[in-house]
């Protein structure tokens, strides 16, 4: 069922070999609408409850949703760059895996594959890559971001075997509609507060799970706060060593800001589609905006560049600290869409008659700092750069050694 | 004039502040808009009986105490402090200064001046069109036939006219045969229709004006794009000072929450990231400051006033802009939520920047005034 | 011989007052000179040794050239706006003490009325006044910049009395030409380093005292490293107390950040000779670049501002840490400004005539970073602004509260 | 093109940063620039002798090695880390650049592509006239009278020559009857005059070229402005490469300062005040480094190549700049010395960016390459 292709395949390759693969099986309807930018028709096809799931299965069996996972776990076994070219082909057509998938994929596939049992990698990647689990990210505490091994969530082990979990987590994307949730708790206090942190899989219908969307300053609820109380879990939740978590974690946190930047391939981007507007509204022939507008053309182009050069250079190895450099650009040209989309159009973005959606304008206007804060703000990606790229020392923190339930509180 | 602080500025600041923190708290305001009241009549109220805050910048002679520039900056920076988003500015600022210019040619102005005072009328001041905020020059709204009396029908649609929909009377510019004019409108009269608009900023609310041969009432005969112009110098100067107001609350609370916050084992504001990032919030309000309050004390009317509503316009609205962005940072995720206050004072930040024009046009006006020889240079 | 004026005057007043004085005593061809804008002769004047030394002594006499000391110790007993008033009447005709005389005037002076003995007033602040003492400072040391208090310059006390003084100093302006220096040298290694400091007025003709120009990125020699070989002091050159001398520096640094942006008034600045200059070469044609100049006009004009708020707001008090965000705001400025310079003229900066002396755009763009590195780096005075405007936490030094014999080296 | 390192790309790495390291080392550039010394002739020599270095970018045709632009790329890359300021850039690539348009349709250009590739010739290219640094369009420097055999006579006077001074040869963009050409001139022959410039960039020599009726030969019948075009993107590229070696070196050595460097009791370089600084400079080398290579790989004469030598030409003249500054800040007094390289950085820093014209203009360009369609809305 794997797309039949060798693991050196070249970009090209990969790309001709996945589009060739995604015209013979895309059914005839959705081929035509796709080619015929009949966009609605696409999303229809993905949103039917049968047809989606079957094309998902598909996809997934053929290994075109997971190209860079090794062949014998359901992937391709390609090098970044190549994956890059099947991402790039099934782009074409609009018919991948969505956003909300991003987590599982892209973060919870790679984490297992590199700490996961036998039979957790059989139990979970399948499903995965088939496009039957939704997963979450159980990280981040309203007293642990930036510091996230300052986090508080206890799972504390049974006389069975069994953990029982008890405490907060924040910022999950879509935990609310997600099967699985990736779980950093404390399961040793006693040891300093990196030591005693262990990683879990957790089924997010156990019993004492509790997901609720947090509103955004843009209106959008797309975060949770989720409240775990005595939740369950069987050992074999366990992903890698007891009080080992921080290490898992890691696996999972580069593949994030790796992951958050956008395909390897330089073309049309989000400074495309504002110069557009700005010359809809006339903003593009003011020298000075339109200046700015181009700065962030070249912004982004050069960030495109970076990432197929990333992808390039790291062949089969993961994407290291550069992929916080990609972040950190990335929230910088996010910052400055943001901006520029209330000059492009100032009164457009300020009113809109009453009962009407936000302007889009004004969205990526209210939105410009998400990626300076999700997923590790920009000063945490600044501290990984100077530390991982520059060999910088680290900033003392009084607390590293210390047992962790001997720390002064934070809040 | 000489920069100097007054015990009754700073009895003024005391005042305001106490009334606005207790009873116009940011909660307050983002719950009236959660319930769609757009106007705390009692707080209107009380602002005029205890404080005459509305009298403030309205001459003796009709009515008012005559306060400086000064005095009324300080009512705003206190408001900007809580987003305090109620008729002050639109009533009690600018159409105010609208009224202050036509008054000596306009009885109906000074009488109306008189009525503002006393806190008995709420008047909007609507000037926009076509996508410009604050850009007199190019009126489309159309007042037609004025008889001896100075009635004429209005026709044309105005945007972003703050309190617009709920204000008892309009103040419009528009074009008539003899040029551009302001025209005193009832808000309930026949051809008038006044849209709530959804806004950026939720705490300050606004409305499209759609004239359509409304029944109104010229004042007077001046030229009412250089009236415009010029309430625009003085209304930068106060807006400016309602953007100090907010800029330093910012700065305030994200300083706070540095001090509190702990990460890494000690408070995120030991850490230079941080630490330097809220520096340079600081020293963008204490400029900001400087500019607003230099420009206010300065005579109306005068050479410098006009620099330092120039500078004031440019320096203050990117500080607040800059402040509020910063301070969503500083917060992280939390300063990302809805329930959290800073996103509300980006969105205040966005309208005053744009409110009076944007700060790009003052720099050229800035160097039309302090270079004319240089500014065709080309 | 001091001016007539109340110690309550206004700007005005002391302006007008000022201005009455430097008319009377104005030799009549200086006068002429400067009411004729004939720069070159009133630069003549200053420059001849007796007339100059003369009129230095009047000015001096009068207490214009002091006007914020107290009136018994020879100033005016001004506040700061008043001084400002002074200082503005003095600068129409330009006849006013040069920038070498700045760490004497601004800095020596207030530190020696604050801290020193009757006898060390006597003796330093009339010469100061009158112009017959030139100062420098020897604080910085090639392993103590930014950390001030690091420094390791030895005074050991003797059996007599006296001190002996060993030590390399940096970053002294003007030192090679200074008759006095303001010495931070340690006199107890056992104490924790900000308590172990003394605080001394060196005569720089005492022997073992040797000043070396440095030549700065520029090409001037401003500036200078003073090595101190077994220099022997008096008793009587110690300022404060014997290990006080940490307090005693920070009088003068705080008058060093608010003397290092300028006079507290509103008008003509580097960002108006730019547009003037930008006018001639075309540059102010160009958009964008004429955008960047007038967003550096508003920001000079708003520190302009702020000056004069200060010195209104400070009234006799010293003024604090707005004198740091001032100094930061004025190297934003020069930093701006040098940037500019070089974009306005691009082919004139690059290249010129052999021979010929360097073109003050390019000057103006190599110097640049000179205030945001001298009297305190940007850093610093930010670390200024967040703790004592904004109270927040001081970074923590491992080695505050060591003995400074027990800290590891620093390069 | 695929971004591919090879294993040759890599060897010519190390053969040229060990020479240019060992050979040429900034202190090296400093004290021959403080002798007046303006071209190492041994240097010279052994880049053509050893590696074969200005064969580099010759084509085989005539008698190079028609090297890829990446190659050649990461020659410029070690150069700039050196800052190294011989005759590499004026002669073995900007004169090398335009002998390639040129070959086709005058042997003359073919042949001497052939001495520069043997490292027997240095040429400077002569084009800035008139306060601006690569603007073909607007050529005043006339070559009249061609004669059967090319012969001309050249009047005008170049600015901004790399080189020129010292080049053996000069090829200079003039104006004929025919239209815009380019001619080469002896250096050496009479009615040319040049004058050895000082300038900012202590280490890359310039020179103003006088010529008076000066004799030389048209090199063919192609518009020359079209021919600047075309040589300004390929050489765009490779003063990136130049760039990001230079933005690099300067990171590297501050990077390590931060780290050597103690205040207050640790290393400076655990102050998030100076490590996010020197985050965003490795960020801007990152970036840098990806356009310039990027833009390396792709075809000549490709829209590609067009679209990253536009990026390249903004991003890394940018970067250079902000890292060349940021380097001085961050090394604080010891930075701010002419003992200490980092001024060096910075002048060459701004002598990058502008001699292929500014930045702004590359911007300008890259929305015509871009977005034809709205380049000219106004």
């Amino acid at each position: 069922m794997l797309l039949d292709l060798s693991a050196d395949a070249t970009e090209s390759e990969a790309f001709a070999a996945a589009d060739a693969w995604l015209r013979e099986h895309l059914p005839d309807d959705v081929l035509a609408a796709a080619l015929g930018a009949e966009w609605d028709a696409v999303t229809a096809f993905l949103d039917d409850e049968e047809r989606g799931a079957a094309w998902y299965a598909a996809l997934g069996a053929a290994g075109l949703s997971t190209p860079t996972w090794p062949r014998e776990l359901g992937g391709l076994g390609l090098s970044a760059a190549a994956a890059g070219g099947v991402a790039e082909a099934v782009l074409q057509y609009r018919v991948g895996r969505s956003m909300t998938d991003f987590v599982g994929l892209a973060l919870g596939g790679p984490t297992i594959i590199e700490h996961g049992t036998d039979a957790q990698k059989e139990r979970f990647l399948g499903p995965l890559a088939r496009g039957e689990h939704r997963w979450c990210q159980l990280f981040s505490e309203p007293g642990a971001g930036s510091d996230l091994a300052g986090l508080s969530t206890r799972a504390e082990r049974q006389g069975d075997g069994t953990w029982v979990v008890n405490g907060q987590k924040v910022w999950s994307s879509f935990a609310h509609l997600s099967d699985f949730g990736l779980l950093m708790a404390r399961t040793d206090p006693d040891l300093p507060k990196h030591r005693g942190i262990s990683y879990f899989l957790v089924d997010m219908t156990t019993p004492g799970v509790l997901a609720r969307p947090l509103r955004q300053m843009t209106g959008d609820a797309e975060f949770n706060e989720v409240f775990l109380t005595d939740v369950h879990l069987p050992p074999e939740a366990l992903l890698g060593e007891v009080n080992g978590g921080w290490a898992v974690a890691i696996t999972t946190l580069m593949q994030e800001r790796n992951g958050l930047t956008g395909r390897p391939a330089v073309g049309e981007g989000r400074s495309d589609d504002l110069l557009r507007r700005a010359a809809e509204t006339g903003a593009l022939a003011d020298p000075v905006l339109r200046d700015r507008l181009l700065l962030l053309l070249v912004e982004e182009r050069a960030l495109q560049m970076t990432t197929v050069r990333s992808y390039a250079e790291a062949g089969r190895t993961a994407v290291g600290a550069e992929g916080s450099v990609r972040k950190l650009v990335n929230a910088q040209i996010e910052e400055e869409t943001g901006a520029l989309a209330a000059e492009v159009d100032p009164l457009g973005v300020l009113a809109w008659p009453a009962g009407e959606p936000t302007p889009s304008a004004a969205h990526d206007f209210l939105a410009m700092k998400t990626t300076s804060i999700a997923g590790g703000t920009s000063e945490i990606q600044r501290n990984i750069i100077a530390e991982r790229l520059l060999g910088l020392p680290k900033d003392p923190d009084p607390e590293k050694d210390l047992p962790f339930n001997q720390r002064a509180r934070t809040t | 004039m000489e920069f100097t602080w007054t015990s009754e500025h700073r009895d003024l600041r005391v005042a305001v502040r106490r009334l606005m923190t207790t009873r116009a708290p940011v909660d307050r305001a983002r719950a009236l808009a959660a319930d769609g009241v757009r106007h705390d009549t009692e707080l209107w109220a009380t602002m005029a009986e205890q404080l005459g805050l509305q009298a403030l910048d309205v001459p003796e002679e009709h009515g008012g105490v005559g306060g400086s520039l000064v005095d009324v900056a300080v009512v705003l920076e206190e408001m900007g402090a809580v987003l305090h988003g109620g008729p002050f500015l639109s009533t009690a600022v600018l159409a105010v200064e609208v009224l202050r210019e036509l008054a000596p040619v306009a009885d109906a102005a000074g009488d109306l001046l008189g009525r503002i005072a006393e806190g008995g009328a709420t008047v909007a001041v609507a000037l926009a069109e076509d996508g410009r905020a604050w850009s007199p020059g190019t009126v489309r709204t159309t007042a037609t036939g004025p008889t001896s009396d100075g009635a004429v029908r209005l026709t044309g649609t105005k945007q972003l006219v703050l309190d617009g929909a709920d204000a008892d009377l309009l103040l419009v510019l528009a074009r008539t045969d003899a040029g551009a004019r302001w025209c005193l409108v009832d808000g309930t009269a026949d051809g008038v229709t006044r849209e709530r608009q959804e806004g950026l900023d939720l705490t300050r609310p606004s409305a499209t004006v759609r004239l359509a041969d409304a029944p109104g009432q010229v004042l007077g005969d001046l030229d009412g794009v250089a009236v415009a112009d010029r309430v625009r110098s003085v209304a930068s100067v106060l807006l400016a000072a309602e953007q100090v107001g907010a800029a330093a609350e910012v700065v305030r609370r994200t300083a706070e929450h540095a001090t509190t916050r702990r990460q890494f084992g000690r408070p995120v504001g030991s850490f230079q990231g941080v630490k330097h990032r809220l520096a340079d919030m600081a020293v963008r309000v204490e400029m900001a400051r400087s500019a607003a309050y230099w420009a206010a004390f300065q005579e109306r009317g005068s050479a410098d006033l006009e620099l330092g509503a120039l500078v004031a316009r440019s320096y203050c609205s990117d500080a607040l802009l800059q402040t509020a962005k910063d301070c969503i940072q500083l917060h992280g995720g939390i300063g990302f939520t809805w329930e959290h206050d800073a996103h509300l004072f980006l969105r205040r930040a966005r309208l005053d920047a744009t409110l009076l024009g944007d700060t790009r046009h003052a720099r050229e006006r800035l160097l039309a005034h302090t270079h004319p020889d240089l500014q065709g240079v080309s």
